[in-house]
């Protein structure tokens, strides 16, 4: 089973109204050329979950600047005045989320839990409609889980496997979102033949396709 | 002071808080600042939340690897024994008392150490970021900025833009005074030399309570 | 500040009525030499946290032969035929524990959490007492989390600063335990001046101390 | 049929339920026997509860590692690709449903598709080990044992014995036959040649529909 598989097959998996999770910290660690594609592709009304908005120019800001989204769940979207500028105008949806709750939200969707007691948000907006409980004498929010049609990520090593590393800090939510989303997409840097199984970021069974970068 | 003067010495006093072998979130501006000021002989570990403990200085034109950066998406080092994981151990290390302080900057704080510094409805939404998961789960918060915004005050008895997190900061640290958050309200335990009491009692909207005060370090 | 500690220096750490995690999982990956420390010690009353009851003359398994544990928290204990007489005999309290729940109530704990959702007990007698509450549709258990005095691990390789890595099936409750306690103990297989930051399994804040195997 | 042979059947059997790719973990004992019967054009990933994918075949004498074992901690194998991690990964690909089939044994067995296996309360408490979630979050659980338990049967309208999961089991397979769980109770859908309907019936305490019943594979 070769996975590996051309950036014109990816566009062909591409549709109206996925949700789709995207690796990367303000755009460090997303797949560019994945975005591009999906930009080319021109599909509409997407759920964007990522850690922020990117850049007008980066990451999964271009899609936002492109009309493709319809709801972002986000920590941050403050370098993007793009997001804030559609938000305003009621074109983009946005969810924002504090960042330590959304990667365990994602983290708990691909783990098939059901929700997790978590303190951060309690005396803020955050807890707007969310059950509140105390436990051990602290108050904490629930929160649940997110899951995907999509997760796209940004490997800088994958095997053949799709046994994926993503090296210093191009990490960030990219092994969580691999488990947590239907079908799992990974831009690899380099490709290998194996890596040691000792320090595999992400084992290969969370990998669908894998998509090797244009230099 | 000009602004320049003013963020060195909000950060140098900060810097005084740190102890050796402490694990340290520097929030972006200012507060990153305090890393300048850290006594070389002594270690403090540096977190950033995107992935990595052990940042180092800002590297130098020739010397930029952009798979290794900040919370704010910049370039940055690692030092020998640094360590890169996902979001999801960063936030563990945060949410799990794993932080021993955490120094960032705020549009508003008050006397019940909450602090508000992620929203101006209708005018500015950047997004809480890491902000809320770090103030809740460190154990110190210490929020430096400037004392007052174009001589308007910011620190009150109340917030009133909407909160980062209710009742977890635990000292503030201006360009004119230090002051602790305890159950009963704010205690002014330092001013800087070049402000009367007078004034920094002016420059706040919160009562201050001077029983504590000394001399600034 | 040298993190390096004898192993006598260790045994001044231990008194009665800790709670203490142990990693490994039927005796693979479980720091031995600091199991026959405690031993040697004799320190009574102990709460241990693990996978499974070891094995008579492994593991966890001799301190349960030397009658130093009084409540034991584990998944498995049908290795350790001693295990199951002194609970007979009342000598010894089992909590039995789903694997899963186990590592993730250890989790909950190192991360800051109050609790989480799983969907794994439901119907059986694990959900006495627990509550059960329905999201999305399906019923899931309320599970709180485990924290303990001492976590003591076993690493294969561990730098001067307490990196670890635990090699190959070494790892399993390691990593997570290292989260969970006040005080953690590291007995170190190899001893390094450094690992690649990339592939360390443990980060070196979580470390307190190192005691070095003797060959 | 000797001892031996039932195993060797069942194991056999129980291998045609597998499809290439499939990610799929094998309980101690008679499912571990599942590996043997694995066509080599076919590539499964068998998943090792404690923190691996990957199982090779069993280790030659001289090939034991005692770092490499798995839930038993027995010294096993990794193939090429194969992946450690941590018991928290371990579990959350088990209970995320990343496990395509879970094969495992039980005590008893029932016409809800609930199974015991854990506990003979004053007798016999090994634990439930990784057993419960494994049960709960594979996509397809088949039960691989016995037909019964010294001429007594083992497949019940309901455990009497503690459960392991309520509604959980997919599929029986024993060596006198093949049975599937639907909503209204189990289906035969095979038996094996050497057996009569009649004989199986009489050896399941449980209603069997037999409208789905076919040639033995």
């Amino acid at each position: 089973m070769d996975k590996v598989i051309s950036i014109d097959n990816f566009k062909e998996h591409l549709k109206d109204g996925l949700s789709i999770m995207v690796g990367g910290f303000m755009a460090v660690g997303t797949p560019e050329q994945l975005i591009d594609a999906i930009v080319e592709s021109n599909v509409k009304n997407l759920t964007i979950i990522c850690n922020d908005a990117g850049f007008i120019d980066k990451g999964v800001g271009k899609l936002i600047a492109n009309n493709q989204v319809k709801k972002l769940i986000a920590s941050h979207i403050g370098l993007n005045p793009k997001a804030g500028e559609l938000m305003g105008s009621g074109e983009l949806e946005i969810e924002l989320v504090p960042q330590g709750t959304q990667i365990e939200r994602i983290r708990c969707g691909g783990n098939g839990l059901g929700g997790f007691y978590t303190p951060t948000g309690i005396g803020t907006m955050v807890e707007e409609g969310k059950e509140i409980k105390t436990l051990n004498g602290i108050d904490y929010l629930l929160e649940l889980p997110l899951h995907a049609d999509f997760a796209l990520l940004y490997g800088s090593t994958v095997d053949k496997h799709g046994n994926t590393m993503y090296t210093k800090t191009l990490r960030n939510f990219n092994p969580v979102m691999a488990t947590a989303a239907d079908k799992v997409f990974v831009q690899a840097r380099e490709y290998v033949n194996e890596i040691d199984p000792d320090i595999i970021h992400t084992p290969h069974i969370f990998i669908d396709h894998i998509i090797k970068e244009v230099k | 002071m000009d602004k320049n003067e003013i963020k060195a010495y909000i950060a140098k006093r900060v810097s005084l808080e740190l102890h050796d072998g402490d694990v340290v979130n520097l929030g972006i501006g200012l507060p990153t600042m305090v890393a300048n000021y850290i006594p070389t002989d002594m270690t403090i570990h540096l977190q950033s939340e995107n992935g990595l403990i052990g940042l180092g200085q800002a590297p130098g034109e020739n010397e930029v690897d952009p798979d290794i950066t900040n919370a704010g998406g910049q370039p940055v080092t690692i030092v020998e024994g640094g360590v890169y994981f996902d979001s999801s151990t960063s936030f563990g290390i945060i949410r799990g008392g794993h932080v021993d302080v955490t120094v960032l900057g705020a549009l508003q704080v008050d006397a019940k150490g909450s602090l508000a510094s992620w929203i101006i409805p209708g005018k500015m939404v950047p997004g809480m970021g890491g902000a809320m998961d770090l103030v809740v789960g460190s154990k110190k918060v210490i929020i430096a900025m400037t004392h007052t915004n174009k001589g308007k005050p910011k620190i009150f008895e109340d917030c009133s833009l909407p909160l980062t997190a209710k009742s977890q900061v635990d000292m503030i640290i201006t360009e004119m005074a230090v002051m602790v958050v305890k159950e009963d309200g704010l205690y002014l335990t330092e001013i800087n030399k070049e402000f009367s009491l007078e004034e920094v009692i002016n420059a706040t909207a919160a009562k201050l309570n001077t029983s504590l005060l000394k001399e600034a370090k």
